[in-house]
């Protein structure tokens, strides 16, 4: 009786982050100086992207998969996880919580993400989720003696249990109509069963709808991310808005795609009133904003709402636009987070607008990066922001929806405002107090790598856009 | 096979909802996590029902799974509960408004 | 692509125009903050270079074809079926020269005029008039429109942060206005794109046919960018603001060149490839652009603010622009083309003398002006020539511009000409009751001991006074080399579907081949 | 008429004054300060030259018709600067350059010592310059381009005091006036391309008559192709030539200087009106509603103008309202057909009348005021400006055997002998003319040279303060304000309380006195034109050969008339006793019982109260066309639409957008427990989605 060890090759990244994690955590108790766990994450995380290459195929019996879709997607978190900890080696110091569990829950949130990158089937979807989700809501509250960090973390959980509660009834109903949660199993069982009209699997498209809205902060259920966005410590933030985000993309890409193949027209119809609720909502609630913080939660929402249409086209040239816009979504998103960080210093928040007065005359330089990521964000030409924007809209039209990407038109001309406000604080106000800023070395190479990638796919985006359209080959 | 697959689906119904319910009605973070654990249990009636019903074990599976998952998470939960009661001497929903608009 | 010619020149000149202001713009990021007599030498230095750069074109034109000329076309995003493609013809060639000249005097201008944060000033102006001539040299759609947007941010950071005491407002007022627009101009880019098999490139969708209820949605969505930048009348309130709050130089690039692009668009982009459309559409165009004339110049009548006038009068002179390029005739469309360089020049060198007496009184209201003739003579005389330029006077640009188009309008449709030419009698109102409330009669006290112009601001308005006089008594020069681009804009526009099925028939022919 | 090749001295005729106007504006200030005359005068005396030339080829049967250079060339339109030079250019010619050169000289004089006295010549040169390229242009748009030229100049001049409001206002009215007429020309310019395919003369000449009888559907309504053209040319005529719609700016354009005047507005500019309807002759014979119109309104502009004229007291107004009524007289003319009486009566009008403006001009100069009530008795202490003046007189009125007579007869025997069938009213109207003519003339004559001198300058002053504290603005105190006039620093250094309309002169000594020769010398040259000017048209009748209508005729035709030689003496006798008659009453009432018209202007108060006032044209277009645009550019278009409607949505949007933003941020309430309740109301909402789906 010996059990076939299934082949761990197209697992190994997974394996080796794991490791890392569990590594990350012992040195924490040898080692006093915090960096060091800093710098050994991000070569953890280095070494995984490089076995990241040769892994491919399928294991756990069509369980998980490692294809180009996943691959891409693996390295959008581990960009993020690298840059993440980059900006916050100097900010956990100030914020007096220089522990080491915090690299390594960034680890394990990380490996959570990989796996519901591969999953093709619905547990190991389930397990990729939750692990993800709880290493992150510990992460939101991380600031235990703040009491806004505390609340971001239990509104965090309680919601994020909650929709849990919804993914796993939807599965149980999937599971229940076609008898397998492996995704492939599902698309063939509903072609051949002809279930497209069927009453509950809409009903379950629902459910999961829900539960992934959720994650991507979709407008029905995005309430929960502003306050979480504001209360937790800033680079967790910027952790949060780029990688469950693109998780929660990924699983929908894969789900939605794959298994549901056959009734597009009906989820694509469920989609588009979310993504248009989420548009409307990030762009219109963000004006009249006055924290940054939760300015850029209601943007990243908005953003949301534009990947969303890639996925309402149902296409792979949508899947591969939407899979472009969260890669350059996240070099914007953080390169804008740093910026706010470098603001916060002993004493000083450094979110309020307010603190931003007269920036361009005290420190021009952080000004200037601040324009760049801001309108980036906004979505003009010379930045990547606009190619994102262009490859989803030259997407959707070509799928025939013009008068959607009308309206997502006007919301992006609408959100120009709450981007210009930024600028127009730090340009066209005069200082009132002589703000100091906490640079570090870490720091500014994020914002270095960053501000680099927002400039140079804003103007040679071939390599970016080649990358994601040889990605969904496998699709 | 007395009872119907139908009659375990209500049942699996009716735990889901009473723990929906009373997650949105009870002010109590302690009860709504309680609710949750019911909303979830809910759900793996449905799964064992069904992996019976259809001689598959994949629902078992992940029977178990979530009964693991939800145990951490009602770790975690606690843990969260008791950081805030530190903070902030209460456990009721309402007043932890810190963050608005 | 036979209609193309390849660059004649040897060194690839349109980019180094547009570029050159860029590496000036480094050169100043370079240096450090504190020498700041160099960063202002810098910008001189590379406006000047890049006015240099530009005269080949102005020489080495080739004035006989329609065809594009110093062609530069290198694969930039292939995957869209994007390239880097530059290009000028009879109608853009005359703006980038305009450009490279408005950059130096805007540097000169705000010499002394703009004292903090100097090295962002010059940095945004030299941006801008390197944006500014991509917007006129790029034929590829997504080239022209990273030109179009990017422009903006520039733009906004000079009127926003250079300005005066209501800046703030102007400024997003400016950018939200134009990019509102431009947004629903990608829009229909983005469906130019896709119905024209997936190329950006202007010169082949000018063969393709686009049926007609698409043209005419085309053509409203480019209206929406265009007409806010003309400005057209009901969405022209962005420019008075913009005008008097951005800085002179700020207001000098706005009315020589930001306007145009406008008017440009609608040449370039709207006629040639939506010619059924823009025919369908002239009745609609010429009654908003005679609303323009009238409205702008009535208004100006009741304007207090010496900016804020000539702001309006550029409305009124820009109404009289789109309606020589939608009076569809060689007359009316050249008239217009030449009228736009003209009102550049024009209300270029209004607002550079507003400046100049902006910097000794510090004041833009014309009630606190009076007798200045009396106390800085050739300063006067210099505003007198564009005042009269304004009327259009005969033997200045203004008339033969005016003129043109007054011809070409009438031709076009009577009832525009002859209420067209009202303008001509308000504009006379308004420009002569300015002239003589702000030069003539008693010497407002304040206004005393005030010293002329000194040489640097001399220098600065003599290259529009030259150009007011060399188009006014010898426009051939200019007109020239409108002629055949104009001529076979026109073929394009009128014969609309004939012309398509010529073509179609060649490139199946070639495909064959 | 053979054709000529275009000779160096005729390109010199426009651009020796050009020269002369470049070289004084640019180095004005420090070179030529006080001898830009120098300049001034040799370039215009040097196309004088030019012009006696070119009148000796023209004489010689010889046309020159050439272009210098392709002005503007768009498409079919094409359009160069180029020269026609036939009889109708030559008579122009003479009559500019010789009237410039005079004035020019007089304007020495006159002008000494002001301290834009270079200015002052520049403007001059580059008025003759424009008016020249009017006068010889061989298109329309060059006649345009002179058009609007002289009109900058008279602007420029009106507005030469420019630190006087009421000159500033009156130059800038001048100029919008015209630009009102202007605005019709315009359009006329684009009809005359739109219908010929060219603005060449030559050209729309030769086939004018293709058009005759067609009609062109004009905004709606469809109107006689010829008619519609000929009008609207007629409007410009109007503008400039201050008939009546548009006549308002001439009396106050009397703010100027006086050489500029005689020059531009009696002599040259304002016949610019008379040379376009008779160079367009061809058009207007094609229309007979067009020749009545213009018959029309010359007939009533004169009689309008003559009638004010009778009651003014300001000695330029007076002479300004002569100068519209006789260009009413010149109006008809053309309008009757015979344009070569109109053109005639033009050229012996401009010495005349150049005389009788530069003739006041030096009584101003002696005076130091307008106003002719405070005047009287200058004939001892200026006897050669009176006996000039005397001659401008009788010249004016129509004195037999002076020039003026001999036009002024040419054109009532025309109007009575022609086919039009508004000839015989017309002739009434010049009857009336003839009447009123000698009678305001000898008015002024009378009142200023003949009784005792009624102290000048400082009579008015004392006068003026008594009258408005006792009343208002009672009619003695008009005339022109008496501010310092004349910045401070002028050299000479004299006392700064002058009279309006003047120069700062260097007033020596007290009572009124002879102005110097540099003045005298060419009001005798003037002189000499008034009396013999004419002797070159006598009519057949008078045995004369009428040589100045046979010079014309090649260009304007000769009108055929029927009427004996009965009734041509008739009519000659008629309007000569007439016109005794007006010079017998007028000295009748100022020489002998002056207290005369006091009691009748009591009497017809009311009649004389409309007469004084200009029948109150002025205020009419005030309240109807100045107040409203002003009211609706402030008010209406500033007030309203702008700020209320635009604005109102360009900003009311994004307010809307924010107030939205407020409430949806409300919606937020922080209780995790409520953002629960709305994922289960997303969850409802995707489950009825489902529903409504299936």
């Amino acid at each position: 009786m010996n059990f076939p060890l299934p082949d761990l090759n197209p697992v190994m990244p997974e394996i080796l982050m794991t490791a890392f994690a569990l590594i990350v955590l012992l040195l924490d108790l040898i080692v006093k100086k915090k960096e060091a766990v800093a710098v050994i994450s991000i070569a953890g995380t280095a070494i995984v992207s490089l076995s990241l290459l040769n892994t491919s195929g399928s294991t756990f019996g069509g369980m998980y998969i490692a294809d180009g879709y996943s691959t891409f997607f693996k390295i959008i978190f581990f960009i993020n996880v690298i840059l993440t900890i980059l900006i916050s080696i100097k900010y956990i110091a100030v914020e007096r919580v220089n522990y080491g569990e915090y690299y390594s829950l960034i680890l394990f949130s990380t490996v959570g993400m990989m796996i519901m990158a591969s999953a093709s089937d619905l547990i190991t979807l389930y397990l990729g989720l939750e692990l993800m989700a709880l290493s992150t809501y510990v992460l939101a509250g991380f600031i235990r003696h703040n009491l806004k960090s505390t609340e971001s973390a239990l509104k965090y959980f309680l919601l994020g249990a909650f929709s849990s509660g919804f993914l796993l009834y939807g599965i149980s109903i999937v599971y229940g109509l076609t008898g397998t949660t492996d995704i492939k199993a599902i698309a063939t069982f509903i072609t051949e069963r002809g279930l497209s009209g069927n009453l509950s699997l809409l009903l379950a498209i629902g459910m999961l709808t829900v539960a992934f809205g959720f994650k991507i902060a979709a407008a029905p259920f995005h309430m929960w991310a502003p306050d979480v966005y504001e209360g937790a410590p800033t680079s967790i933030t910027a952790f949060m808005s780029v990688g469950p985000k693109a998780a929660g993309f990924a699983v929908i890409g894969r789900v939605f795609m794959i298994a549901f193949a056959a009734v597009k027209a009906d989820w694509a119809t469920i989609l588009i009133p979310i993504s248009i609720l989420t548009m409307a909502v990030g762009n219109i609630v963000a004006l009249s904003q006055t924290n940054i913080k939760r300015m850029l939660a209601y943007s990243s929402i908005a953003h949301a709402g534009y990947a969303l249409l890639g996925i309402i086209t149902a296409n792979s040239e949508g899947i591969s636009s939407m899979m472009n816009y969260l890669f350059i979504y996240a070099f914007m998103n953080i390169g804008a987070f740093a910026v706010i960080i470098m603001l916060r210093s002993e004493g000083i928040k450094g979110e309020d607008l307010s603190d931003y007065e007269g920036l361009s005359k005290t420190h021009p330089m952080a000004a200037a990066l601040m324009l760049i990521f801001m309108f980036s964000l906004t979505g003009i030409p010379p930045t990547a922001g606009f190619i994102g924007k262009l490859y989803i809209f030259m997407a959707a039209i070509n799928a025939g929806y013009t008068w959607l990407v009308i309206i997502a038109v006007i919301f992006s001309a609408i959100s120009a405002y709450f981007y210009l406000r930024v600028v127009m604080y730090m340009y066209m106000r005069d200082p009132k107090t002589e703000l100091p800023l906490t640079t570090s070395f870490t720091n500014g190479l994020a914002l270095a790598v960053t501000t680099a990638a927002v400039l140079i796919i804003g103007v040679f985006p071939t390599m970016l856009v080649e990358f994601a359209r040889a990605a969904l080959k496998s699709f | 096979m007395a009872v119907p697959l139908s009659w375990y689906m209500l049942l699996s119904l009716a735990v889901f909802s009473i723990g929906v319910f009373g997650f949105l009605s009870r002010r109590n973070i302690i009860i709504m996590l309680m609710s949750i654990e019911l909303m979830l249990n809910g759900v793996n009636i449905n799964l064992i029902a069904l992996s019976h019903y259809i001689q598959d074990l994949r629902g078992q599976i992940l029977a178990f799974f979530v009964i693991a998952v939800a145990a951490a998470e009602a770790a975690i939960g606690l843990a969260i509960v008791i950081a805030m009661f530190r903070n902030r001497a209460t456990a009721h929903v309402d007043e932890i408004k810190e963050m608005q608009g | 692509m036979e209609q193309v010619i390849m660059n004649n020149l040897n060194y690839p000149i349109l980019s180094t125009v547009i570029f050159l202001p860029v590496l000036g713009a480094l050169l100043i990021l370079i240096n450090r903050r504190s020498w700041e007599t160099l960063t202002k030498w810098i910008a001189l230095g590379t406006s000047i270079l890049t006015f240099i750069a530009s005269i080949p074109l102005f020489t080495h034109f080739d004035k006989t074809t329609h065809k594009m000329q110093f062609v530069e076309r290198f694969s930039w995003i292939p995957n869209w079926n994007i390239y880097y493609f530059l290009g000028v013809d009879g109608i853009s060639v005359l703006f980038v020269l305009l450009s490279t000249l408005c950059a130096i005097l805007c540097v000169l201008i705000s010499w002394t005029a703009v004292t903090n944060k100097i090295k962002e000033f010059y940095i945004a102006i030299l941006l801008t008039t390197s944006f500014m001539i991509g917007v006129f040299c790029s034929l590829d759609f997504f080239l022209f429109y990273l030109f179009w947007e990017a422009m903006l941010i520039p733009m906004f950071l000079i009127i926003g942060v250079w300005g005066g005491p209501n800046r703030i407002y102007a400024a997003i007022k400016f950018f939200l206005y134009t990019l509102v627009g431009s947004v629903l101009m990608l829009v229909g880019i983005i469906v130019l794109y896709l119905y024209s098999g997936k190329t950006f490139d202007i010169l082949t969708m000018m063969t393709k046919n686009y049926p007609y209820t698409m043209q005419i949605w085309l053509f409203w969505a480019f209206f929406a960018a265009f007409a806010v930048k003309v400005p057209m009348w009901p969405v022209h309130t962005w420019l008075p603001d913009a005008h008097t709050e951005a800085p002179t130089a700020g207001s000098v690039i706005l009315a020589a060149v930001l306007i145009k692009m406008g008017a440009y668009g609608f040449l370039r982009f709207s006629l040639p490839l939506l010619p059924e459309a823009s025919k369908a559409m002239t009745p609609v165009m010429l009654t908003l652009s005679v609303i323009a004339i009238i409205y702008g110049a009535i208004i100006c009548l009741g304007q207090t603010d010496l900016k804020r006038l000539i702001a309006y009068s550029s409305v009124s002179h820009m109404g009289f622009v789109t309606l020589g390029i939608f009076a569809l005739n060689t007359q009316g469309v050249e008239g217009g083309i030449l009228q736009m360089l003209n009102h550049g020049v024009v209300t270029g060198a209004l607002f550079l003398s507003v400046g100049i007496v902006y910097e000794r009184t510090h004041t833009r209201l014309i009630a606190d002006y009076g007798g200045l003739a009396t106390e800085m003579p050739i300063y006067s005389s210099f505003f007198m020539v564009f005042t009269l330029a304004a009327i259009g006077l005969p033997a200045t640009n203004g008339f033969i511009g005016e003129f043109l188009i007054l011809l070409g309008g009438f031709a076009a449709n009577k009832w525009a000409g002859v209420l067209a030419c009202t303008g001509i009698i308000i504009g006379a109102g308004y420009m002569l009751w300015l002239y003589q409330r702000v030069f003539f009669m008693e010497v407002n006290p304040k206004l005393h001991g005030l010293v002329d112009m000194n040489v640097r601001e001399t220098i600065a308005l003599l290259p529009m006074l030259i150009l007011v006089f060399w188009i006014g008594v010898y426009p051939n020069s200019f007109l020239s080399f409108m002629h055949t681009s104009v001529q076979h804009l026109l073929e394009r526009v009128n014969s609309g579907g004939i012309a398509q099925e010529a073509q179609i028939a060649k490139n199946i022919m070639e495909v064959i081949r | 008429m053979a054709n000529m090749e275009l000779q160096w001295y005729h390109v010199l005729i426009p651009f020796l004054p050009l020269t002369g106007f470049i070289i004084n504006i640019l180095l004005g200030k420090e070179v030529t300060r006080y001898k830009a005359h120098w300049f001034a005068v040799s370039s215009v005396f040097g196309s004088w030259l030019c012009s006696l030339a070119t009148l000796q080829d023209v004489l010689g049967g010889k046309i020159i018709d050439a272009d210098l250079y392709t002005w503007i060339l768009s498409g079919t339109f094409k359009v160069g600067v180029g020269f026609l030079i036939d009889p109708l250019t030559a008579v122009m010619l003479i009559v500019v350059t010789t009237c410039a050169t005079l004035i020019h000289i007089y304007a020495i004089g006159y002008m000494h010592g002001d301290t834009g006295y270079y200015r002052f010549f520049s403007y001059l040169n580059l008025f003759t310059f424009c008016m020249l390229m009017l006068v010889m242009g061989n298109n329309f748009l060059q006649l345009y381009f002179g058009w609007e030229g002289v009109g900058l100049c008279s602007y420029f001049l009106i507005g030469y005091y420019f630190n006087k409001k009421s000159a500033a206002d009156a130059g800038k009215k001048a100029f919008i006036v015209n630009r009102f007429g202007d605005f019709g020309f315009g359009i006329g310019v684009f009809m005359v391309f739109l219908t010929f395919g060219t603005l060449h003369y030559a050209d729309v000449f030769a086939n004018v008559s293709s058009i005759a009888g067609k009609t062109v559907n004009f905004l709606g309504l469809n109107v006689d192709l010829p008619t519609l053209i000929a009008l609207l040319l007629f409007c410009g005529a109007v503008g400039k030539s201050a008939q009546i719609p548009l006549h308002v700016w001439l009396p106050d354009a009397m703010e100027g200087p006086t050489p500029v005047s005689a020059l531009i507005h009696a002599a040259t500019m304002v016949t610019a009106g008379v040379f376009l309807v008779a160079r367009c002759n061809p058009i207007f014979n094609l229309s007979e509603i067009a020749m009545n119109t213009v018959a029309i309104i010359g007939a009533l502009t004169m009689f309008f103008a003559a009638t004010i004229a009778i009651t003014q007291n300001d000695i330029k107004r007076i002479i300004a309202f002569s100068t519209c009524s006789h260009l009413g007289y010149m109006f008809l003319a053309c309008g009757v057909g015979a344009y070569a009486a109109g053109i005639f009566h033009l050229y012996t009008h401009a010495f005349f009348k150049a005389l009788l403006f530069l003739a006041a001009g030096s009584v101003i100069h002696a005076v130091h005021t307008n106003n002719i009530q405070f005047m009287g008795g200058l004939k001892k202490y200026m006897p050669i400006t009176y006996a000039v003046f005397v001659i401008a007189g009788l010249s004016a009125g129509g004195f037999p055997g002076l020039s003026g007579f001999f036009s002024k007869d040419e054109i009532i025997w025309s109007a009575y002998a022609s086919h039009s069938s508004v000839g015989k009213f017309v002739w009434i109207l010049a009857l009336a003319g003839a009447f009123f003519t000698p009678f305001y003339t000898f008015r002024l004559i009378f009142r200023t040279f003949f009784g005792e001198y009624r102290g000048g300058l400082e009579a008015e002053e004392a006068a003026t303060h008594a009258h408005s504290s006792s009343h208002g603005s009672g009619h003695s105190s008009h005339g022109a304000g008496h501010d310092s006039h004349g910045s401070g620093h002028d050299p000479h250094g004299h006392d700064s309380s002058h009279g309006s309309g003047h120069d700062s002169h260097g007033g020596h000594g007290h009572g009124p006195h002879e102005s110097p020769y540099i003045m005298t010398v060419p009001l005798m040259f003037l002189a000499v034109g008034a009396i013999a000017a004419g002797w070159v048209g006598i009519p057949p009748l008078l045995g004369g050969g009428n040589h100045f209508a046979h010079f014309l005729q090649p260009v304007v035709g000769h009108p055929e008339f029927h009427g004996t030689h009965a009734e041509e003496w008739g009519v000659m006798i008629l309007s000569t006793t007439i016109a005794l008659i007006g010079l017998g009453l007028a000295a009748f009432m100022y020489l002998r019982k002056t207290d005369l018209p006091e009691r009748i202007s009591k009497q017809f108060s009311l009649l004389y109260k409309i007469l004084y006032n200009k029948y109150y044209v002025d205020e009419f277009y005030n309240l109807t066309i100045v107040q409203p645009t002003l009211k609706l550019a402030n008010k209406v278009l500033v007030g309203f639409t702008d700020a209320k409607i635009i604005e109102g949505i360009v900003n009311g949007v994004p307010n809307l957008i924010g107030i939205f933003s407020q409430k949806l941020r409300r919606l937020q309430t922080g209780i995790a427990h409520h953002y629960a309740i709305f994922m289960a109301a997303g969850a409802v909402f995707i489950v009825a989605l489902v529903i409504l789906l299936s």
